[in-house]
């Protein structure tokens, strides 16, 4: 018993005494702690921003945006950038040529050669996997959504019913024309021509420079050697589709990274949810400052903001309500940047059958009908009642930036001048006289406002509207109602929620990624909007959507997207435009060559910073 | 004493065995043989006595025979019929008949009912009269039990020993039974309780016509109270007749080594002890044959071959013995 | 009522864990009882939901308008009100079905042994198998959040505790005598345990109970924590300690500037269970017969 | 007080309160007094709560938690047990004087051998070494009759037989040979055919070793038997003391000849039993005056006040105030 | 005894069908929507039929029975599937794990018996005397203290204020010494570990990380044991064979410390061991504040992600840990105790 005090004695005095710590602790270590660790490694896999911040600094695209631009670009592992002047454009924007780098090294010391380029861009597209990132240079280059369909439609075969579980062929019958496919479309549409790298789209295609721009990691570029090596796709025509649609865990690139980029992937610890990258010293460019940088998951914000104030992280990630807490952090310095997401709130002109969260089903005061916001003064009534300058100002914290429709701030078709409804109690009223003819004015209604549990920000966004609302009239009844993402996912996918928040992160910096996305009647979003809004959207919205990303000419581009926008705000047709959050970057001040950019996946630069006190 | 020769319950190679579990599957793997083929007849109105050591099957017996344990073996007679297998419902009817007064006066009262509650549930059960018929019964039966009045709302707690013991008898006399078998019904109290005890139980027998097996470790009490009496030794009968020539002149061995180790509160009593050897051997494995022989003064061959019947060796004593009345109560010797 | 009941009672109260014990829980219930006088709702709403009071995310310390400060843009002091009416009605449903149900499965499987015995322990430890929270996690995860969800949840996975007691007690009660005696006059099955079992085993489980209270408390505040409790804003002390999760390490220099957060719910919490502690600290000293002097 | 030398022990008016919960204190022993001689047994008999068991503890001071010795004195070869230090108390324990309890399965420790009780005492006592202890130990046992003592050494308590225990608790209690053993009912538990083979055991040691007994028992059968002089305690109170022949032939005290008569005897025929009215008192609540009025047949006004103790020949005490003729009680001996 | 362990082994396998039975259906009640939200982890994946594909993909439409076939087939074939939030097959995500929780919880069982044993055993000598009322309070204070209260509590004051005792499981550097080659695994536990391989470095890094945590577990836990301690030792002060210990003339140290002591802490073994199993799955919420690796803070976050292969894993792997633990309390329980006898 004695000597167990003694044990626990020393243990103490062990850990007290062994308190110290420098004044820039690891000056060539940068840690940065963020909230989540990448989901898989494998570039065509990987669609979220944890996962594209290692791929980014491990692997290279052909080209990378100019500074702070979304529109300019620079060269790359591409020696220029095609435009039509330089006429690596051409064919009416059909053709785009990418002049490949020479000598530039993977980190196992193979040589860069267009055949990894190649062999990268068609690994991607016939992966395609479900739910990845893969749709977007398949749009881009076929105009297919995904390869499945694009497959279907030129030979008739369904991939997921012609493969087995074990993505082997269930009827030999398919093998010649799956050959055939991949010969006649994908082969030709990008290919080598010596240095040359030549993309064939099937129609001019605005965004796609932005798609392949680096932050993209849909677009880097594999080792083909390698890649082969380690049991990826060979290469060849025959069998192809044995890696189309992989599970992640079964790509060999889960957790194997070998890129041509600043920095070499030393470990990704599933374990610590940690990963540790180290500089590259045979990179081909500029070589970073810091020689590790670790990316380390970690989700309590106390313990990040802890670790931070103890000097242990150089940068943690900050959720938006604690602003406060860092600003007035010695020792620590905070930035704020727009990261290109926006948030809305969306109406259901027609909720899908079977919803539970409809109250009574009808206007009597106790609840909704599923068609309730099918009318446009309760669209508009909903839009007039927000206090944006209020919840802007003062609930968010100026953390946001109000944004008139879905475009984010700076794209072709943001407007400042744009018309958006300003807060106006009376006008709400008079618009909630009008709907439904008045009945809606007479018995009341309960409407239910929906938000994914954990995002504060579009909490309080329906905890205003529904302060506002109910003080109309005091038949009024809003219910604000948090659903856990599993919840969410299937209310939404049911078209269950009449009303919700979602925001939308751009994948691209292409205003086609959000207009598509909210005002086609395709759309990722609006095609859950009931028949009515789809209707609405085939007659007013359809045509104006396709044939502006079909324009090259951005003038032209641009009045077509000022277009779409006014009908949607003439009709409120989607809802709610909210705003485009402010990001809060918060780092130690020894933290030199930090810069942002709105469409880098991650927080930091890692390339470029470096540590030492100002 | 006048007996009527009408028998009220009957025995038949009664058996008794618990079965001891183990191994993987909890298999039996043997049996504990309580009760080994005890045959016994129990005549109206009489008191019989079932006398032994602790683990030599007597409780196991009286509990056996009102069918509180389902018997391994044999068969009971009830008034004629056989009861070895009656179904539960019919089983609940003749509860009524036969009652049972438990040993301890602290554990047989369920110390969260109420005295009054603990004596009634009998008539309860059995829908006897009216819930006001009852009370009244029951308020009546307290007190011919001999317990002040005020009882029926008391606690088990708030009696003393002996009190409790009035309350037990009371329960089991509630629905007017034929049968009562007393287990050890006096053991737990003081002596000068105990006096009390046995004259109300005596008194109440003549007053409700009552047949009582009185099990019991203590001779004297036995002595004392019943008319016939059976000795048991490891699950079986070895003797069996009445007091007088039970105490007089007994057959068995065990019997005569029983007597003579119980204590005579006289000082000039001369003690001729037959002192036993050892311990009783667990029922578990019996010693074979003669049950008896490992411990046996008299011992013979035969007897640890053989195992001998209990067989009426005189004209109303059965005893199971291969040498019969070799052992002298009086001498304590060995007759020759 | 016996002189001896009466003096048991006497023990119960006058036991220094007992007094501070039932005057904590007599204080909460006061509470509990007069929210809608304390922390009037605002009219309409259901006053479980905390209204908004103050659009700014960062918290306020307490002033004369709140006097427990402002946290998630609610009212502490309202929260902290209305949450003792959370926490009675998370404790108490959840103790009591869970206890009747595992009364129930105890009794019938201690009662009557041998195969039903086998069957329901059986299945009692697959239940205890799996570790509370994380079971309670999961459940409440897949019924989604709210309190009754949490609250079929702690019920799912914890009538387990009182199962097995109450089998243990009944194994020992069965052997007493005035069992046997029920059965000699009588009784059927369904008799014994409502009259005779379970009136004897029942104060074990009615301490355990209280102890459980406590603790079920704690895990339903636990699950508010991990994100899967009560719903956002209602009135629950795991909720308002949420908020404060968040804001415990925050203050720049000053480690305690958001100590308001923590201290009210968090005081709330400790005394309400502690209560519960208490009382079931003294029931045991009063009924536990092995330590009967 | 005759003569000193031949008392090995002298109680005088020990009296013993017991707090209950309700922090009440009762009087369970009431200015007991007595002595043994050397090599003599003495029993002492009561019912249950007279306080008999209670008395022989507070011999030793063992009295646990809330009992308390509110006087009297207890000499040991003429010192005062009870104000001696604690420490030359506890060396008296085991090895002057030692006891036996009644129930041997909870008496003895059940993780610790027999032979590890049984040496335990000797080493404490007696300077010898372990190797020793152990040899003297198995001796003891072979002496009280355990079969096989070796390797009873080796085993747990709980694997011998109720009988087998006792004669371990004796062994135990026997291993510094004390010259008093207080025996506390020590064959209760047991069957009548062990009970006979342990107090042939006690007395056959007590020649041997020649120590003196006393006896604590409710079994007036015993106390015939084993007794030299006879101890009657009712309600914390020696109502009478005598030797055998005084007590069972010319008990002077109601309570003493009730309880004789209300024994069922081996020796005497079935019938009706002359018992004794009323219920023992529960220690909480003792009668006042004489203790036994309420039960008593020859109660009188006079029994509201405290008797006081009569000599009434040779060691012949009663405390009563109309004891019982001097009439001898039927004797048939045989 | 081999029959009781073979038997409660024997029900091992039932056991585990049993969880997995509970759990799955659990799981069933949820649309296959809200399960394929695990790899649905924003909207911009909602595009197109991605739902509905990733569905087909791990075949959540199937009947139950089939989706439990298929699980239990690839169990029987040894793969427990794959943890999308461990990031890597069940097995080697608890596996790996386990470790990290093991250490925690023997570190925090030692000060929790010890301490509980100690005070307990002084509480029941002080019987109803001020210092068994202060411990027992104090005890049940800490007892009703929600651990992620007093977790808080600890990271503000040893970790903000003083800087002692940092959270997580290792510093950078030193889980880079444990990465590197020369650092040789032996238990998978870094203080142990490390020790075995000299570095002191490594171990005081770890040491430290850990007493946060094992403070947190230990002033939430020592009461229970403390409360059986002082009732068991209480129970056992009054027994006959104290007494008779007494009787003996034993000096009261020895009564005590031999004779009451040895028998009171046979309960107290028992609880003891299950406290180790029950800190085994304790842990969650302390890991969690601590930003501790380990299996409890995995679970939860597989539970809240509706991560079915992690949970039923993790839930399997606990169910074995328990009965494992449990045979292995009473088999030592019986070794302790000469009257117990398993069969």
């Amino acid at each position: 018993m004695k000597n167990l005090a003694l044990i626990v004695l020393v243990f103490f005095l062990i850990t007290v005494a062994g308190v110290a710590f420098a004044e820039i602790p690891n000056p060539d270590t940068y840690v940065m702690l963020t909230i989540a660790e990448p989901d898989t490694l494998d570039p065509h896999q990987a669609y979220d921003v944890a996962s594209g911040e290692v791929i980014q600094f491990v692997y290279d695209n052909l080209i990378a945006y100019d500074g702070q631009s979304l529109t300019d670009f620079v060269p790359w592992l591409a020696m220029e950038v095609p435009s039509l002047e330089n006429e690596l454009i051409m064919n009416e924007a059909t053709t785009y040529i990418f002049p490949l780098r020479e000598g530039v090294k993977f980190h196992n010391g193979n040589e860069l050669t267009p055949e990894d380029v190649v062999y990268s861009f068609h690994r991607g597209i016939l992966a395609d996997p479900a739910a990845g990132p893969m749709w977007m240079l398949i749009e881009a280059i076929f105009g297919y959504y995904s390869l499945e369909d694009f497959v279907f439609d030129k030979t008739g075969i369904s991939l997921n019913e012609a493969l087995d579980p074990e993505s082997q062929l269930i009827n030999e019958e398919y093998r010649q024309p799956l050959i055939d496919f991949y010969q006649d479309y994908i082969q030709p549409a990008i290919q080598a021509d010596g240095w040359d790298i030549v993309f064939h789209l099937s129609r001019p295609f605005g965004p796609f420079m932005s798609i392949l721009a680096r932050n993209s990691s849909w677009a880097v570029i594999l080792d083909k050697d390698t890649s082969v090596e380690m049991g990826c796709w060979d290469g060849e025509a025959d069998g192809w589709w044995e890696h189309y649609n992989l599970r992640k865990e079964d790509s060999p690139l889960y957790d194997q990274a070998v890129g041509t980029g600043p920095f070499r992937l030393i470990e990704w610890d599933r374990v610590q949810q940690r990963v540790t990258l180290e500089r590259n010293d045979d990179f081909w460019g500029e070589k970073p400052w810091i020689s590790t940088a670790i990316l380390w998951e970690i989700e309590e914000w106390g313990t990040r903001r802890a670790m931070l104030e103890a000097g242990d992280a150089d940068q943690i990630h900050t959720p938006q309500q604690y602003y406060e807490q860092v600003t007035d952090m010695p020792g620590i310095s905070v930035e704020l940047g727009d990261f290109v997401l926006v948030d809305s709130m969306q109406f259901l002109w027609e909720v899908g059958p079977g919803s539970p969260y409809l109250g009574s089903g009808q206007l009597d005061g106790n609840g909704i009908p599923p068609d309730f916001f099918s009318d446009i003064h309760v669209r508009r009534a909903f839009n007039y009642a927000l206090d944006y300058d209020t919840l802007v100002e003062h609930a968010l914290g100026n953390l946001v930036t109000r944004i008139p429709s879905v475009l984010p701030v700076g794209f072709l078709g943001w407007s400042e001048d744009q018309p958006r409804y300003e807060f106006d109690m009376e006008k709400a009223a008079e618009e909630f006289q009008m709907a439904w003819d008045g009945e809606l004015w007479e018995n009341g209604f309960t409407v239910s406002l929906f938000y994914n549990i954990g995002n504060e920000r579009r909490q309080t966004t329906c905890e205003m509207l529904q302060e506002n609302i109910e003080s109309i009239n005091p038949k009024f009844r809003v219910e604000v109602i948090g659903l856990q993402w599993p919840t969410f996912l299937d209310a939404y996918r049911n078209e269950h929620m009449p009303a919700f928040i979602i925001g939308w992160q751009a994948d691209y910096a292409d205003p086609h990624n959000f207009i598509s996305t909210y005002l086609h009647s395709a759309g990722t979003f609006s095609a859950h909007w009931g028949e009515p809004f789809r209707e609405f959207a085939r007659e007013n919205l359809d045509h104006l959507v396709e044939q502006a990303v079909m324009e090259t000419d951005p003038s032209i581009r641009e009045s077509l997207y000022r277009e779409v926008q006014d009908i949607a705000y003439e009709t409120a047709a989607f809802g709610l435009p909210l705003f485009q959050p402010r990001y809060i970057f918060t780092m130690r001040d020894w933290v030199q060559g930090w810069t942002f950019h709105s469409m880098r996946p991650g927080e930091v630069n890692l390339d470029q910073v470096w540590k030492e006190e100002n | 004493m006048r007996m009527s020769k009408h028998s009220i319950l009957e025995a038949t190679k009664l058996k008794k065995y618990f079965p001891i579990q183990t191994g993987l599957f909890r298999r039996t793997v043997g049996w504990v043989r309580a009760v080994d083929g005890v045959s016994l007849k129990i005549y109206q109105e009489e008191t019989f006595g079932v006398v032994g050591e602790s683990g030599c099957g007597k409780s196991t017996l009286g509990m056996t025979l009102l069918r509180l344990h389902e018997p391994s073996g044999g068969s009971i007679v009830f008034q004629g019929k056989d009861i070895t297998r009656v179904g539960f419902s019919h089983l609940k009817k003749l509860r009524r008949e036969f009652q049972m007064i438990f040993q301890d006066p602290f554990s047989s009262l369920n110390p969260r009912m109420r005295a009054g509650s603990i004596v009634e549930e009998g008539l309860r059960v059995h829908k006897i009269s009216s819930a006001r018929q009852r009370t009244k019964i029951t308020r009546e039966l307290l007190e011919r039990v001999g317990l002040p009045p005020g009882s029926y709302r008391r606690f088990p707690h708030e009696f003393s020993g002996g009190q409790r013991q009035r309350v037990g008898i009371a329960r089991a006399l509630a629905t007017h039974p034929l049968l009562i078998v007393a287990d050890e019904a006096v053991s737990a109290l003081d002596v000068s309780v105990r006096a009390q005890m046995l004259n109300l139980m005596l008194d109440l027998k003549k007053d409700f016509h009552l047949t009582y097996i009185f099990v019991s470790h203590d001779l004297s009490v036995v002595k004392s109270i019943c008319n016939r009496i059976m000795v048991m030794y490891l699950g079986k009968g070895v003797e069996m007749t009445n007091t007088t020539k039970l105490f007089t002149k007994p057959l068995h061995p065990y019997t005569v080594a029983l007597i003579s180790a119980v204590p005579v509160p006289d000082p000039d009593y001369l003690m001729n002890r037959v002192i036993l050897d050892g311990d009783v051997p667990s029922p578990v494995n019996p010693p074979p044959a003669c049950r008896f022989h490992t411990r046996c003064p008299v011992k013979q061959d035969i007897c640890e071959q053989e195992e001998p019947l209990l067989e009426e060796k005189e004209p109303g004593h059965f005893v199971a013995c291969h040498y019969p009345g070799s052992l002298d109560l009086l001498e304590g010797g060995i007759r020759q | 009522m016996t002189s001896e009941r009466r003096q048991l009672i006497r023990r119960l109260f006058l036991s220094t864990s007992g007094f501070l014990g039932f005057s904590l829980l007599a204080f909460f219930c006061i509470v509990a009882l007069c929210a809608p006088w304390l922390a009037p709702p605002p009219a309409g709403r259901d006053p479980y939901l905390m209204p908004v009071v103050e659009w700014s995310p960062n918290p306020q310390p307490p002033s004369s308008e709140y006097i427990f400060g402002v946290a998630g843009k609610r009212n502490i002091y309202y929260g902290v009100i209305w949450g003792t009416r959370s926490a009675f009605r998370v404790g108490i449903t959840v103790t009591v079905i869970s206890t009747m149900f595992g009364l129930l499965v105890g009794a019938v499987g201690g009662y009557f042994g041998k195969i039903v015995d086998e069957v329901l322990m059986r299945i009692t430890d697959i239940f205890l198998a799996i570790p509370f929270l994380v079971a309670a996690v999961v459940m409440a995860t897949i019924l989604g959040p709210g309190l009754d969800n949490v609250i079929r949840a702690l019920i799912f996975f914890s009538w387990m505790f009182p199962a097995r007691l109450i089998r243990g007690n009944i194994l020992q009660i069965k052997e007493e005598q005035y069992i046997t005696a029920a059965r000699s006059v009588g009784v059927n099955h369904v008799g014994i345990i409502v009259r005779h079992v379970l009136p004897n085993s029942i104060f074990p489980v009615l301490i355990q109970a209280s102890m459980r209270m406590g603790s079920l408390v704690i895990t339903a505040a636990a699950l508010s924590f991990l994100g899967i409790g009560a719903r956002e804003n209602y009135a629950d002390w795991g909720g308002l300690l949420n908020y404060a999760r968040n804001w415990m390490l925050g203050g720049g220099g000053e480690v305690l500037r958001y100590w308001y957060m923590v201290v009210f719910p968090g005081a709330a919490m400790v005394l309400f269970v502690l209560a519960w502690n208490l009382v079931g600290d003294a029931l045991r000293d009063v009924f536990d017969p092995r330590l009967k002097v | 007080m005759s003569v000193m030398d031949n008392y090995i022990l002298q109680v005088h008016g020990l009296q013993v309160t017991f707090t209950d919960i309700e922090r009440n204190e009762i009087h369970v022993v009431d200015g007991v007094s007595f002595s043994i001689k050397q090599g003599e047994t003495l029993a002492l008999v009561g019912e249950s709560g007279c306080g008999k068991s209670v008395t022989s503890l507070a011999l030793l001071r063992l009295l646990d938690g809330n009992g308390r010795i509110r006087g009297g004195n207890v000499l040991w070869q003429g010192r005062d047990i009870l104000s001696l230090p604690l420490r030359e108390v506890r060396s008296l324990r085991g090895r002057e004087i030692a006891m036996v309890f009644q129930e041997p399965s909870s008496a003895l420790n059940p993780v610790y051998t027999i032979g590890d009780q049984i040496t335990e005492s000797m080493l404490r006592h007696q300077k010898v070494s372990p190797a020793q202890a152990k040899k003297q130990a198995e001796e003891m046992l072979r002496l009280v009759g355990i079969p096989e003592p070796r390797k009873r050494l080796e085993e747990y308590p709980h694997a011998l037989s109720g009988g087998m225990k006792q004669r371990a608790m004796i062994a135990m209690a026997l291993s510094c040979r004390p010259r008093l053993l207080i025996a506390d009912e020590p064959t209760t538990s047991l069957d009548v055919t062990i009970q006979a083979q342990i107090l042939e055991l006690i007395k056959e040691l007590q020649k041997r070793f020649h120590m003196a007994i006393l006896l604590i028992t409710h079994d007036l059968g015993i106390v015939a038997n084993m007794a030299d002089r006879i101890l009657i305690m009712y309600a914390g109170k020696v109502v009478e003391e005598g030797n055998k022949q005084d007590i069972f032939r010319r008990a002077a005290h109601p309570y003493t000849r009730g309880l004789l008569n209300s024994i069922p005897r081996m020796d005497q025929a079935k019938g009706t039993f002359a018992s004794i009215p009323g219920t023992v008192p529960d220690p909480a609540h003792f009668p006042e005056g004489c203790r036994f009025h309420n039960r008593c047949g020859e109660f009188t006004e006079t029994c509201l006040s405290e008797p006081g103790k009569i000599h009434l020949e040779n060691e012949h005490f009663v405390l009563c105030h109309y004891p019982l003729g001097q009439k001898t009680l039927g004797c048939r001996a045989k | 005894m081999f029959f009781y362990i073979a038997r409660r082994l024997l029900f091992l396998p039932l056991t585990l069908f049993g969880i997995s039975l509970i759990i799955f259906f659990m799981f069933m009640r949820l649309s296959p929507e809200q399960r394929v939200a695990l790899y649905i982890t924003s909207p911009e994946r909602l595009r197109g039929d991605n739902v509905e594909r990733l569905i087909d993909l791990h075949g959540l439409r199937d009947p139950w029975h089939i989706q439990y076939g298929r699980w239990m087939g690839n169990v029987v074939r040894g793969n427990l599937g794959w943890s999308n939030v461990g990031k890597e097959p069940v097995y080697s995500a608890i596996m790996r794990r386990f470790p990290y929780t093991l250490e925690l919880a023997l570190y925090s069982a030692l000060p929790i018996i010890w301490l509980g044993t100690w005070l307990g055993t002084l509480s029941a000598l002080y019987h109803n005397r001020p210092l068994d009322h202060t411990l027992r309070i104090s005890a049940v204070v800490g007892w009703s203290f929600p651990d992620f209260v007093f977790g808080f509590f600890v990271l503000m004051i040893f970790y903000s204020i003083l800087g002692w005792f940092p959270p997580g499981t290792l510093g950078a550097e030193a889980d880079a010494v444990v990465k590197s080659s020369q650092f040789r695994s032996f238990t998978g536990m870094v203080t142990i570990d490390s020790l075995l391989n000299g570095r002191l470095d490594v171990f005081i890094d770890t040491a430290r990380r850990l007493a946060g945590p094992v403070l947190t577990l230990t002033y939430v836990g020592f009461a229970y044991i403390l409360r059986i301690a002082r009732s068991s030792m209480l129970e056992v002060l009054g027994r006959e064979y104290i007494r008779t210990a007494r009787s003996k003339g034993l000096e009261e140290k020895v009564v005590i410390n031999k004779h009451a002591r040895r028998n009171a802490m046979i309960p107290v073994a028992t609880v003891s061991g299950q406290t180790i199993i029950a800190l085994l799955g304790g842990t969650v919420i302390v890991e969690t504040i601590f930003n501790r690796v380990g299996i409890g803070s995995f679970m939860a976050t597989a539970a809240q992600q509706l991560d079915f292969a992690s949970v039923i894993g993790g839930s399997l792997f606990f169910g074995v840990i328990l009965v494992l633990g449990n045979l292995l309390v009473d088999v030592s329980y019986a070794l302790i105790d000469p009257r117990v006898r398993l069969d």
